[in-house]
């Protein structure tokens, strides 16, 4: 068979995921500008004041032109300003949340999946109830009784995301954790942290960022849904899912109000969802096409 | 008639040779093996000469059993596979469509090749009976099934679609001893009874002393020697091929 | 193996569909527990229907007791009341009652009942009845009990004469109009009165009668027309009202828009703009709700009444409204107009000039101490999302950081009423409106001291303002004139000596409805309530 | 067999167990007193005792807790505030419409998702599958509330092609009265024959179907290409391209049924998933299901009713599992011998 030696750097790799699949390089240039907006959101947004707690109530609801590119909002802000600034609320959530699921979920993971036994059968049914939940259903539900914040936000959705991660990890560590040179290891004495950090942790790192990066768009649009019903950010946090749920009834009258927001929504998830595919694609040896 | 001709035949994969065959010919009733360590690009080898390989560029000239792999169309190439020559894989159970029962793609596999009806059943009990399988298999599944009767009716099939050359990947490697030997019985037999070729591809060199007459050696993707098989087992020249041989114990010791 | 597998199959998709079924069990839809759905009914499909697109479930609560919910929209059309009030003329008209008079000091109230009204039960609407039902609706004190607290006792004197007398004055006529808790009912209509009317039964006077309850589906509830209604039947008359449950305005106005509904109860002014450009009827109309922000007079750095000032006067009132776009007017003082005791001219405007010179006058302001200010308001409510996103911009100027926190209404309440003073909050914003047509409730509830605050969530206390609130039923009973000057007085000591509110806007309700309805009148005594009965049907 | 099952049943119930539990520390998260949501603004201090009491929140929290199981399993879930029913009661009157819509969508979504990955699948790394994969990794990132919103402002009122919203039309109610048997209009119509209110429901479901399935659908069409390509690289493809097979046989034929099975595991956790996105878009369809219900109850914050959704569809979610796994025998022959 044309199996190829696979000795090649993450950046290598990289650079010839982008060769075999444009559609994922596509992806990571558009994160990596989506990035950039957020980051230089006060120096590139054309009215960086509508981005946080200004108003101008006489210049509502301008149609897209010259001065407002994407038009106005209900309280005459700049709507491509509050995308862009809403940029960095979506980012900042996404990248919370999966910092927060990652970091929990992996460590819950290690421990079930390297020490096996009780521990693993606890950690993995308590993965199983909160797997039974669909993550916006589990998040909803606590966003509805917690206040309403970017916090609130974060914590419902990374309550839900952690055990992807502690289930993924776990499978790695416990398949790690046969091999031989592990067992000849501990045989000797390597204590079991060395053993996690030097075997279990890089093994698992692979799987860990297919799975961030497949993760972002569904934090995305779970957030973008929160805020959407209300259960997220509030005024005046520029965000994504609240510009369309205050836009919403806008729809047939004044559209770009909500639909550059949800245009938002979309391209970022997408260029998520195509990084993340391709990434598997080419990263994950379990699911390399051949 | 020379059922398999390959001149020249060169795989790529990324830029990189990972098997090259300069000259193969495959007579009828004769059989032909290719040995070496997994990884020496001799599977390739043997998918390039059925044109599966669809990731990796070929180059050469290859003919089976008439057909000039290269340019044929993909039509002419389908009605070749299977009808004429025949591919044995070497884990039997995953080579057989797990949700489909063994009858059912047997029946499937002569409906391809137009044979249907009371002719198609007449042609799947004579083939299962040559290979000395109970007919009763038929209703099961591959997991049903074990290894080594799922490689006998792989064999079957061959014979059932009439094929004048198998081509065989390690087609014992995974079974037991004496499964192997049933196994090897049966290819052995049909060459002799009905002058069936044979394209073997293996690293078991006690199997290949055992039915192969002529020999290619390959290791990292070249061949690095071809000839009868009594000559390359009893005199081998390439210091590889010592190797090789010497690490098989049950084979008289070769002298240089 | 293979045919257990399919026998499971079976059985799982037998259970559910048994589950399900046993739930349903072949009734017609729609039919209730005993009447005969569509047979026998005077009405068909040629008779006119009046499609009422409500944004949210129709009913909670059937007992009329008891009601105080949406259900109102249905209940105005089957119940009646003693009188009904009149915004333009600000005061109490017939209904049940057709005439009706108080004593000198207010304490005694004759009502002359309507003759030839029927309940759909078929008994007639007599002195005993009117006595039962509202001695009934005292008894069962749900939320709506409370209006008839002043009354004392009740006497059925001939059938057509009630005499109330009260504990203390109050105008009962408009008590008597009260949206919710004033319906006058049969109270023999069936023993267990609450489990009747709870399987969707109704027992009023009124032109519609129930005629199919499916809670929880799009068309929630379907009124007929009872045909022994006093008013008779002669001339154009819709014949049955449909309740279309549309949660999104946008999908509201799209039905409106193809036919398939007569009235849209809320719209955002937006839509409501292209609804009177698209061949629609609109109708906007002041309410009697107002949004308050109430702030704390007895504890924080609002406890200054320079601080106070300076809020009231940092808010863009005009900008709000501008920002409403016609879904709030500004308000005049607390009573909204269409009420005794609303005063004309007091608007609030904008002066952050005068804001900031107050500011600075308590060290604080640009260049001074900066200042946080808490404010919590309802979750989920677009306009006082506005409210905060305007004011926080506003006060963001003046050195003032607005921490505005929208909260579950239980949560902000709470935390107003903490025995904590630390956990209040600086402002409070909630709307208040009246449940019968008397500005009473805004002093009574949120302007008059008590020990432990209620509404009251600008802890104000001043025995002055409580005096003179408490003198206020007794006027409006006897002396319009006197109560109307009273109330002006309350609302400059509140409004401008305590500064204890700002009043944001008094909201506005925006209508649209089919081309061919015909003789529609908003009535802001009955919130969203269409009396179908007046309507016309056109073309 | 029966151990599996056995083994299977308990995990389920040790996850429902685990699920009931959560669900209850959710609802004891709430600021503030639920008695005074359920009493309401204006109410009187016995009003708001006598709501303490029926809530039972003046118990210690295990003691609560075994009072939530017990009316749990009594078939109590509260009462809802908003609505003031029977928690039970609402769902099981909302849940058949969510049955008839997410129903309609996975059938939808299958209908369309499993031939477009074989599509992409059979022509990899070409046109067809570019297209293929652009769009299915669309409507996996598209929100659907946006979605629904712009659907029905395109099709139903510019273009008027589909109904704004509702289940059927409600005159029918009169002309062609209904009979239930399962409460989901479309079996109750198609089983009775009743043609009007069948083909008024087909047309009605169209649109709110078509966005929910967006996101199953492109989930179906990513899954059923890779596990088509998977399968396609196993050697009983080879084989049956040995066999003389060409790329579409093989991938119909051959490859399709067990990639199957991996898509089948899929459709149970995208109903699931599918309810929940139902709340986003019943709304504004006016579809009377647990969506709309649950989008109201959001609106009012209504506690106990959420409690209630979420606890319905995680117990579907379990279910639906449970069954795909039953049903993985079916499908993939291997499964049975577990």
């Amino acid at each position: 068979m044309t199996t190829l030696a696979l000795r090649r750097t993450p950046l290598r790799r990289l650079g010839d995921l982008a060769r075999a699949d444009v559609l994922a390089a596509v992806g990571l240039v558009v994160l990596v500008l989506i990035v950039l907006a957020a980051l230089l959101a006060p120096w590139i947004a054309p009215y960086p004041d509508d981005g946080g707690a200004a108003t101008h109530p006489a210049e509502a609801l301008l149609p897209p032109g010259g001065d407002h590119w994407f038009g106005t909002d209900q309280v005459g802000r700049d709507v491509l300003s509050r995308v862009l600034f809403g940029a960095r609320t979506s980012l900042f959530i996404a990248a919370a949340v999966l910092v927060v699921a990652a970091v929990a979920g992996v460590a819950l993971g290690v421990v079930a999946g390297y020490a096996g036994g009780w521990a693993r059968d606890v950690i993995m049914r308590i993965t199983d109830v909160f797997l039974a939940f669909p993550a916006l259903l589990l998040s909803l539900a606590l966003a509805v009784v917690l206040q309403p914040s970017v916090t609130t936000v974060v914590v419902a959705i990374a309550v839900t995301w952690w055990p992807w991660y502690a289930r993924l990890t776990a499978s790695v560590a416990a398949s790690v954790g046969r091999r031989g040179y592990i067992d000849a290891a501990r045989c000797l004495g390597v204590p079991a942290p060395l053993i996690i950090v030097r075997h279990v942790l890089p093994n698992s790192l692979t799987p860990v960022l297919v799975q961030l990066s497949l993760d972002g768009g569904g934090v995305i649009l779970t957030a973008a849904a929160l805020s959407y019903l209300g259960l997220g950010a509030h005024e005046p946090t520029a965000e994504w899912g609240l510009m369309v749920e205050q836009g919403q009834t806008l729809f047939t009258t004044d559209w770009w109000v909500v639909t550059f927001p949800g245009l938002a929504i979309l391209v970022t998830a997408f260029a998520f969802n195509v990084l993340g595919e391709g990434l598997r694609a080419s990263l994950d040896p379990h699911r390399r096409p051949r | 008639m020379t059922l398999v001709k390959v001149r020249d035949l060169v795989v790529r994969a990324g830029g990189r040779v990972i098997s090259s065959v300069p000259v193969l010919d495959v007579e009828p009733g004769r059989c032909v093996a290719i040995v070496g360590e997994s990884g020496s690009g001799k599977t390739t080898a043997l998918m390039a000469t059925l044109g599966l390989l669809d990731t990796a560029e070929v180059t050469g000239e290859i003919g089976v059993c008439g057909v000039d792999v290269a340019t044929a169309s993909p039509r002419r190439l389908r009605e070749m596979r299977g009808a004429r020559a025949a591919l044995v894989m070497q884990s039997p159970r995953a080579a057989l469509t797990p949700t489909m029962r063994l009858g059912t793609l047997m029946r499937r596999a002569l409906a391809r090749h137009g044979v249907t009806g009371r002719e198609a059943a007449r042609r799947a009990e004579d083939a299962v009976a040559a290979v000395l399988l109970d007919p009763a298999l038929l209703a099961r599944y591959p997991h049903e099934v074990s290894g080594g009767q799922a490689q006998r009716f792989a064999i079957a099939l061959a014979i059932a679609l009439g094929a004048e050359v198998i081509l065989a990947d390690e087609p014992t490697s995974a079974l037991d001893v004496t499964v192997q030997a049933e196994v090897v019985g049966v290819l052995r037999r049909l060459r002799d009874e009905r002058g069936l070729a044979l394209l073997l591809v293996s690293h078991d060199l006690a199997l290949v002393s055992s039915v192969a007459d002529h020999v290619l050696v390959m290791r990292d993707g070249a061949v690095v020697e071809s000839g009868p098989a009594a000559e390359v087992f009893a005199r081998p020249r390439d210091p590889y091929t010592r190797e090789l041989i010497a690490a098989v114990p049950e084979l008289p010791e070769a002298t240089p | 193996m293979m045919r257990w597998h399919k026998g499971l199959a079976a059985v799982v998709a037998a259970g559910s569909l048994a589950l399900t079924a046993a739930c349903g069990g072949g009734q017609v839809r729609g039919a209730q527990g005993g009447g005969t759905p569509q047979a026998g009914s005077a009405s068909g499909a040629a008779d006119a229907t009046f499609v009422y697109v409500p944004n949210l479930d129709v009913v909670t609560d059937w007992d009329p007791a008891t009601s105080y919910s949406n259900e109102i929209i249905a209940m105005e059309n089957i119940y009646e009341s003693l009188t009904r009030y009149d915004p333009q003329a600000k005061k109490a008209t017939p209904r049940l009652a057709t005439s009706w008079k108080s004593s000198s000091d207010g304490k005694t109230w004759t009502f002359t009942l309507r003759p030839g009204a029927r309940f759909h039960t078929g008994k007639p609407v007599d002195a005993a009845a009117v006595k039962a039902s509202i001695e009934r609706t005292k008894k069962e004190a749900g939320g709506p009990a409370y209006i008839w607290d002043s009354v004392e006792s009740i006497k059925a004197g001939d059938p057509a004469t009630v005499e109330f007398t009260l504990k203390y004055p109050a105008p009962l006529d408009l008590i008597a109009s009260s949206d919710y808790g004033a319906y006058v009912y049969d109270t023999t209509a069936a023993g267990d009165l609450k489990a009747w009317f709870g399987e969707g039964r109704d027992a009023g006077s009124g032109p519609y009668t129930i005629d199919g309850w499916q809670k929880g589906k799009e068309t929630e509830l379907t009124l007929k027309a009872f045909d022994g209604y006093w008013g008779g039947w002669s001339g154009p008359h819709y014949k049955r009202v449909e309740f279309r449950v549309t949660p999104e305005i946008t999908t509201a106005w799209q039905l409106l828009q193809r036919g398939e509904a007569g009235f849209v109860q809320r719209l955002n002014p937006q839509l409501f703009a292209q609804a009177s450009s698209q061949g629609a009827q609109t109708s906007q109309t002041a309410s009697f709700q107002n949004l308050l922000a109430l702030f704390n007079t007895e504890s924080g750095p609002l406890k200054d009444v320079r601080l106070r000032r300076a809020v009231q006067k940092a808010i863009d009132y005009d900008g709000l409204v501008a920002a409403l776009k016609g879904s709030g007017v500004k308000a005049s003082g607390l009573v909204p107009e269409g009420l005794l005791g609303h005063v004309p001219g007091r608007e609030p405007v904008q002066d952050l000039a005068g804001a900031e010179s107050l500011l600075k006058e308590a060290g604080y302001g640009p260049g001074g101490k900066s200042l946080t200010l808490t404010m919590t308001y309802a979750q989920g409510d677009g306009d006082q999302q506005l409210l905060a996103t305007l004011l926080g911009s506003a006060l963001d100027k003046l050195n003032v950081r607005l921490e505005a926190k929208p909260l579950q209404w239980n949560t902000q309440w709470d935390q107003g009423k903490s025995a904590d003073p630390s956990r209040r909050q600086d402002i409070f914003v909630m709307y208040w409106y009246p449940d019968y047509a008397d500005a009473y409730s805004w002093f009574f509830n949120v302007f008059r001291s008590s020990e432990q605050p209620a509404f009251n969530l600008s802890y104000l206390k001043d025995d002055q303002v409580d005096r003179e609130i408490d003198a206020l039923p007794a006027l409006t009973a006897t002396d319009r004139a006197a109560a109307e000057k009273a109330y002006a007085g309350l609302q400059a000591r509140i409004i401008d000596e305590h500064a204890a509110v700002a009043v944001l806007f008094t909201q506005n309700y925006q209508r649209a409805y089919a081309k061919s309805v015909q003789g529609y009148a908003d009535n802001p005594a009955y919130p969203n309530v269409v009396f179908v009965y007046d309507l016309k049907p056109g073309a | 067999m029966a151990r599996y099952l056995a083994r299977r049943l308990g995990q389920a119930a040790l996850v429902v167990a685990g699920v009931i539990a959560l669900t209850f520390v959710v609802t004891r998260l709430v600021p503030g007193d639920p008695a005074v949501a359920y009493a309401g603004p204006k109410a009187s201090p016995a009003e708001l005792a006598a709501a303490r009491a029926r809530f039972g929140l003046d118990d210690s929290v295990p003691a609560q807790l075994l009072a939530y199981v017990r009316d749990l399993l009594s078939g109590d879930w509260g009462t809802s505030l908003h609505t003031r029913r029977p928690v039970a009661l609402d769902l099981a009157t909302a849940f058949p419409a969510s049955l008839e819509l997410v129903g309609a969508a996975l059938l939808a979504a299958v209908v369309i998702g499993v031939p477009v990955g074989g599509l992409a699948a059979r022509h990899r790394g070409r046109g067809p599958d570019l297209g293929v994969r652009v769009c299915s990794v669309l409507a996996v990132s598209v929100p659907v509330f946006w979605l629904a919103l712009a659907v029905q402002t395109v099709f139903a009122s510019n273009l008027g092609w589909f109904p704004v919203a509702g289940e059927y039309d409600n005159a029918l109610d009169a002309t062609s009265p209904l009979h239930v048997y399962t409460n989901i209009t479309v079996v109750d119509a198609a089983i009775t024959g009743n043609w009007p209110m069948l083909t008024s429901t087909l047309s009605h479901l169209v649109l709110p179907a078509l966005v929910v399935a967006a996101y199953p659908a492109g989930l179906i069409a990513q899954m059923t290409r890779a596990a088509l390509i998977e399968e396609a690289g196993h050697d009983h493809a080879r084989m049956a391209r040995a066999l003389g097979f060409g790329e579409t046989a093989v991938l119909t034929r051959f490859a399709l049924r067990p990639a199957l099975n991996p898509v089948l595991s899929l459709i149970a956790l995208v109903f699931a998933y599918s309810v929940v996105n139902g709340f986003l878009v019943e709304a504004v369809f006016n579809w009377p299901g647990l969506g709309r219900y649950a989008a109201d109850s959001i609106r009012s914050l209504d506690t106990p009713a959420i409690a209630g959704v979420t606890l319905l569809v995680a117990l579907l979610y379990v279910l639906a599992n449970l069954v795909v796994d039953l049903f993985q025998g079916v499908i993939d022959p291997r499964a049975r011998a577990r």
